[in-house]
């Protein structure tokens, strides 16, 4: 038996006639773990879904164990044993969690009828091992944006895949469930399913991966045996040039409180939430998945009804019940939920940029839109995240997750708020585009920005905060300044284990 | 004399003879219950044929003595059945049933209506030229009606129908059709329509058109507007209508009052009433139209 | 934490029971207002009358849920209905056994309730064209076929024993109402306990999160039009039998606009994704004791729509969801 | 790289323009089968002819756009008409003036209309019920209203000029279909280049975006059902100033459905989060001229509907997307 697994030749991919990808030759060796990077819009989502028969390939071939293969739709690629993790969510809201697990395989009784009960035993074997606490029985509809994504894996672990596609798996996850997964995987390894790991961490990377790819503008750069490559250099091979220093230099903030929250207290979700925030302070949240970071979030937002608590802008008492008042007050959100809250697909980048900030251009009489002036500050943004994207009239449906999430950010600075929640902002997003998005805040932050910063990137945190308040179960553990902020610190307020103490 | 539960089930009101249909039903309750206490009237009202079986149920679950309807169509024959069987002393109108489940069956005769109606338009035209007629929705009586004046148009060899097209019993669907067909033939000589209702969505279209070869326009049924032009003779176009009298609807009501007692019309020396009744379908012109006005119906 | 699921525990129970609560609201106004409508003839009467809708609204649950609609139920019983009753009788010529003619027409019935769904599947599926527009299209062809069939007449069978068993009870349940149960039943079954049911509903949610887990959409949505077509049929055999006779210009007039309301007052919403088969049951019951009760009480003919609007408006007010 | 513009080019109008494309076959077509189908009044005819549910459908346009839908439209068409009229024949008692009586029922109609749609929408975003259910229930409350008002009769003006203005032509142009092309264009610039539009669309692709994009999702839905209920109010008027009459039995009967199709038809998706104005025209036009073939061709009645639905279905099959 040959020891390659999946050989691609020359495969091509165009989208009306644009190219995506250009004679795209790979073989992926049996039992390994494969890491496929590249900036966004570089082609590797899109050559993962002609490898699970999403979408098929403008000409070229796919190998599989030796024989020539066409994978013609999912049903197919999982009957030759190839399952995807796909980069935006891939659950039936309407359906719960062990549903979704083993939706498209589930297991059944002799009688043809749906063994449930089986289905939920593996479902919490499975949510266990992924040191998650979640009802099978929940619906995902009830479930926050990390829990989903645990879901997510769980159901791409439970089939018996010969070849398992993660496309960028870990963008919501925290450093400790990202352990938990990177175990899973040693494990799914051990017993023989190889593994492509799709992931903008480079980090992440080189720690689990055996050997990495590297994608550039729809062109195979170079494949490299791990040990032989630094992350620096996978930076540098992805770019195609050198890059300077990651985070920029941390600004001093301004002594006037800008915005505060007393007391925010929404029943069974938050508990007694305040926190003072300074003009031009970047104010990082962080904690585990759950921890109910978001849920501030939306709180403030007027999402969600908060039973106790008053928020105050400048001093000011303010009351917020939509985020139209938010946005009238200043405050804009950046979702972590890309596609359920941030964008809308089929509208255009223009059209999503503008989306809140449209105000600003329409005529007062008669809510005209002025087209020319929503293209020229659009273009401003494409020029300075490097959003992939034929025109500016291109549905965003089309892009790629990375320059869909560029777009998302771009939407919530536009109506150029006083105060800034940005949850996960820099989910699925490059390296270089990722130092954009830091420059790009810290410039805001000096000009007055207060910024709330969620993020599952201890780096981040570190790298971007002033101050850092760490959550666990809805409530502030504790808030960390300056030199205090370190990785361990975090880790233990927000798991209340030391490091080494204990393993889950 | 013993109190009378009388169930009256109609189809609902979706065409303007219908909406006098149920005028004179409920002139006729209103006018008996004003001369007999004892009577209780449940009129029930449908929109399909399901639904008027339905209805057919729920009165005989009330215990009624009597029953009088006017099928949707004869399909419904089965469930009036159950009400013949019972007991409950049946009167059925208009359309039929397709056996005999009733103590009376009192109607108007659909062939005559159109028969009449055909045969005066074909005498004004001289028993020569083009006609077009506009139907109604295809169901049963508009297939009697299209039928007869075909066979009745046939016998002279001088006359044509152009045309047959499905006008709803709508004013609007009418007019539409009209316009069309004013496109479509350059030289028509009357216009049969299988009511008035629409026969008044046709005459607009021709008056909208500016032509000037169309000499007679003949609907039926007597819509008060219609006679009251034949009355004042307003509209040359329009000279002569055929009954198909919506107060029938009052009428049975007397027929199941008396019947359910078991009583006759004076001076009627049979035992029972009769079984089938049918009312004649007249012509009617300037001389007689006084007689056919009704200003109060809707 | 023990607040929270008790808070969850009965947020979730109100919404689920909330069409039962409707119903029983309904019941108990009806039963104060009309002596007559709690007698037990009257409710077998309503089980029986809305038992013909109900069984289409059954198959239209499913479609509902996989994110479809079928506007051509109503057409397409008068259509099966005639072709049901010309084969009784063709069949009752050749056959000398008036049982088995009358099987033999039930049974070309249920083929072609099965091959005309697969027809509105087939153009949806593979033909790519909206539903509302496939079915719009096919409730005015199959229409226009059965008036076609019998110049607009009814058509009646000349058997003695077809119009027997669509009212015969069985113990004390009309054998429609059984029918319906048993339908139910087994739709229930399908749809929670069964691999299809489960596409189905993933289907009606998010179609391109279905075909990324390997299930094979097209046949997912084209076996529900195919069910609808064969409930449709199901219940044209009923009916027909009760009346012994199909009229083509009337049978199953606005059983559509019926159905659907029905399958949606009892729970399902009309984005698909989720089906509440004895949802859209009570949904049909809510329907038959509002026209019952316009009946029972005798309001003018105008009214009632007045009453019956104001009366599923406020049904579904009981039960719609918090924010 | 001209090759993948010319390509881009190609794939972008062929959406965009299919239904035009449509159009396009179905006019050569019909003017091949019939020789009096070009004829320009016979032109003008169909236009005036569709121009009544055209106005509607504009309306319906944006309500279907910001997700929803409206089935009352048919009813609320009778209602406003009856109450116009009824007001009509009130002012002519009041005023001496008979063009200010008219000027009163048309501004009574049209504020008629905009409560009646706000009615619709206030139970949609406040009642939190669903579109199907609320317009089902107001569209049996206002048929059965207007039933009321004239006995299910006819209602008929006893104005002698209130006829005239709904048959005038304004240079060739029929004054209904005059109103319809102006409708259009203002609420294509709605649609197309305000904040409303745009809100509008993202309301209905997404409504969760939109409420976290700082859109009152309710205002936005609340709006698309006052202008239908405007809209509705215009046709109203323009039908029943072209009779100067209205039959509350009839009018409107059925307009639901074909405005619905017609917006269809014209590339709107059930599914909201797009609209096309123009589509929605040239949907109408479509169903207009279908109308219009089969007097034309002299299509047997009971065969009409085949006929009718396979054109539709064909229709809508000339211009689905690829996959
Ligand atoms: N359905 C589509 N139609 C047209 N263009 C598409 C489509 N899907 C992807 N593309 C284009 O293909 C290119 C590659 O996209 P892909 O999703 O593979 O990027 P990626 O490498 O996964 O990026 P990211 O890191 O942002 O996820 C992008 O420029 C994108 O705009
Ligand atoms: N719709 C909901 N109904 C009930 N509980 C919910 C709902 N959404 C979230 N929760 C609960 O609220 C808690 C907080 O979730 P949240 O999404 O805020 O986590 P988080 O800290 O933002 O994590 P991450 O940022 O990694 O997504 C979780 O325990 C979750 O179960
Ligand atoms: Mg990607
Ligand atoms: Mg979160």
């Amino acid at each position: 038996m040959n020891n390659i697994l999946l050989k691609t030749q020359d495969i091509n991919k165009e989208f009306s006639s644009v190219p995506v990808l250009k004679n795209i030759n790979i073989e992926i060796i049996r039992g390994e773990v494969l890491g496929i990077i590249g900036e966004n819009g570089a082609g590797k989502s899109v050559l993962m879904k002609i490898l699970s028969g999403i979408y098929t390939a403008t000409s070229g071939r796919v190998i599989f164990e030796e024989k020539p293969v066409i994978i013609k739709d999912p049903l197919n690629a999982k009957h030759l044993g190839i399952s995807l993790i796909p980069q935006e969510f891939n659950l039936i809201k309407e359906l719960t969690v062990y549903d979704n697990i083993f939706l498209g395989s589930e297991i059944r009784k002799k009688n043809g009828f749906l063994n449930k009960k089986l289905m939920m035993t593996h479902t919490n074997e499975l949510l266990r091992e992924l040191g998650v606490e979640i009802n099978p029985d929940e619906q995902i509809e009830n479930l926050s944006t990390a829990q989903k994504q645990m879901v997510e894996i769980c159901k791409a672990i439970s089939v018996d895949a010969k070849l398992l596609i993660m496309d960028e798996p870990t963008t919501v996850l925290t450093q400790y469930e990202i352990k938990i997964l990177f175990k899973l995987m040693q494990r799914l390894k051990k017993q023989g399913t190889t593994i492509i790991y799709i992931s903008h961490k480079l980090k992440e990377v080189k720690a689990i991966c055996d050997r990495v790819i590297v994608l550039r503008d729809g062109e195979l750069i170079c494949s490299e045996m791990i040990e032989n490559i630094s992350v620096l250099k996978m930076a540098q091979r992805m770019v195609g040039r050198e890059l300077s220093q990651v985070f920029p230099k941390k600004q001093q903030p301004e002594d006037e409180v800008v915005f505060e929250a007393k007391g925010l207290t929404v029943p069974g979700v938050i508990e007694n939430i305040s926190f003072q925030i300074r003009k031009g302070e970047i104010l990082g949240l962080a904690g585990l998945v759950g921890s109910g970071r978001s849920e501030v979030a939306e709180t403030i937002l007027g999402i969600r009804k908060h039973s106790v608590g008053k928020l105050y802008m400048h001093g000011k008492e303010i009351t917020i019940k939509t985020p139209k008042d938010a946005v009238r007050n200043g405050i804009s959100y950046l979702s972590e939920d890309r596609q359920g809250c941030g964008i809308l697909t089929n509208f255009t980048v223009i059209q999503n940029t503008t989306l809140v900030s449209l105000d600003a251009y329409c005529n007062y009489f008669f809510g005209y839109v002025n087209k020319k002036k929503e293209e020229e500050s659009t273009l401003k943004y494409k020029e300075r995240f490097d959003i992939k994207t034929e025109n500016l009239d291109t549905r965003l449906e089309y892009l790629s997750g990375g320059n869909q999430q560029k777009v998302s950010l771009a939407k919530s600075i536009d109506p150029g708020p006083i105060v800034l929640i940005a949850d996960e902002p820099t989910r699925g997003v490059d390296v270089s585009a990722k130092q954009e998005i830091y420059s790009l805040i810290n410039s805001l932050a000096k000009k007055g920005l207060s910024c709330i910063f969620i993020s599952s990137e201890q780096e981040e945190i570190i790298g971007m905060c002033h101050r850092v308040i760490v959550m666990k179960d809805g409530k502030i553990m504790n808030t960390l300044a300056d030199e205090k902020i370190k990785e361990e610190e975090i880790m233990f307020l927000a798991t209340g284990v030391r490091e080494g103490a204990k393993e889950v | 004399e013993k109190p009378l539960k009388i169930g009256y089930s109609m189809p609902a009101a979706t065409a303007g003879y219908m909406a006098r249909a149920i005028y004179w039903a409920k002139k006729g309750m209103a006018d008996w219950q004003a001369k007999d206490k004892t009577i209780e009237f449940l009129y029930v009202n449908a929109e399909n044929v399901t639904k008027q079986a339905n209805d057919i149920e729920d009165l005989i679950t009330k215990g009624i003595d009597a029953l009088i309807v006017w099928p949707y169509d004869a399909s419904v024959t089965s469930v009036i059945e159950i009400a013949y069987k019972a007991g409950i002393y049946v009167v059925v109108m208009d359309r039929g049933t397709s056996k005999v489940v009733y103590d009376v069956y009192l109607s108007n005769d659909d062939e005559g209506y159109t028969r009449k109606g055909s045969e005066w338009l074909a005498k004004q035209l001289n028993y020569k030229g083009d006609i077009v007629l506009i139907e109604g929705i295809p169901c049963p009586i508009n297939t009697t009606r299209t039928e007869t004046i075909k066979a009745t148009i046939a016998q002279y060899p001088g006359m044509k129908i152009l045309d047959s097209q499905p006008g709803e019993w709508r004013k609007d669907k009418a007019l539409a059709i009209m316009e069309n067909y004013l496109q479509k033939y350059t030289k028509i000589d009357a216009v049969y329509t299988a009511d008035d209702d629409m026969m008044l969505g046709a005459l607009q279209a021709y008056k909208e058109s500016g032509r000037e070869d169309i000499k007679y326009f003949l609907g039926g049924a007597c819509d008060k507007n219609v006679i009251k032009m034949i009355m004042d003779g307003s509209e040359p176009l329009v000279q002569a209508n055929v009954t198909y009298p919506p107060d029938q609807c009052a009428t049975v009501v007397g027929v199941a009052v008396l019947g359910a007692r078991g009583k006759v019309y004076e001076g009627f020396y049979q035992k029972k009433l009769p079984t089938r009744i049918i009312l004649a379908a007249e012509l009617v012109t300037k001389e007689n139209a006084a007689a056919y006005y009704f200003p109060d119906e809707p | 934490m023990i607040k929270a699921v008790i808070a969850r525990v009965k947020k979730f129970q109100y919404e689920k029971y909330a069409v039962f609560i409707a119903l029983a609201v309904l019941f108990i106004i009806s039963a104060l207002l009309s002596p007559y409508f709690t007698r037990i003839q009257n409710l077998l009467n309503i089980l029986r009358q809305v038992s013909y809708v109900g069984i289409i609204a059954l198959g239209m649950t499913f479609v509902i849920t996989s994110g479809g609609i079928d506007l051509s139920v109503g057409s397409l019983m008068a259509f099966i209905g005639a072709v049901g009753i010309l084969t009784l009788n063709y069949l009752m010529g050749v056959f000398n056994n008036e049982y088995l003619a009358i099987s033999g027409a039930i049974l070309a019935a249920l083929i072609m309730g099965i091959l005309s769904g697969a027809l509105n599947g087939f153009l949806i599926t593979r033909g790519r064209i909206a539903p509302f527009i496939v079915t719009l299209g096919s409730m005015a062809i199959f229409r226009s076929l059965s008036l076609y069939m019998a110049s607009a007449g009814e058509i009646r069978s000349v058997s003695g024993h077809y119009g027997e068993f669509g009212m015969n009870s069985i113990w004390f349940l009309p054998v429609p109402v059984l029918v319906m149960l048993i339908i139910a039943a087994i739709l229930n079954t399908i749809l929670n306990s069964t691999r299809y049911g489960r596409h189905l509903c993933a289907v009606g949610s998010n179609p391109l999160v279905a075909l990324f887990s390997a299930i094979n959409v097209n046949r997912i949505k084209f076996l529900s039009y195919v069910l609808c077509g064969f409930t449709v049929s199901v219940s044209a055999v009923l009916l027909t039998s009760r009346f012994n006779a199909v009229s083509t210009s009337n049978t199953g007039m606005g059983f559509e606009l019926d159905a659907i309301t029905a399958v949606i007052i009892g729970g399902t919403p009309f984005t698909g994704g989720r089906g509440a088969i004895w949802g859209t049951i009570v949904g049909v019951i809510i329907l038959g004791i509002i026209n019952n009760m316009l009946n029972m009480l005798g309001i003018s003919p105008y009214l009632q729509g007045t009453v019956k609007g104001l009366v599923i408006i406020g049904a579904v007010y009981l039960q719609r969801q918090k924010s």
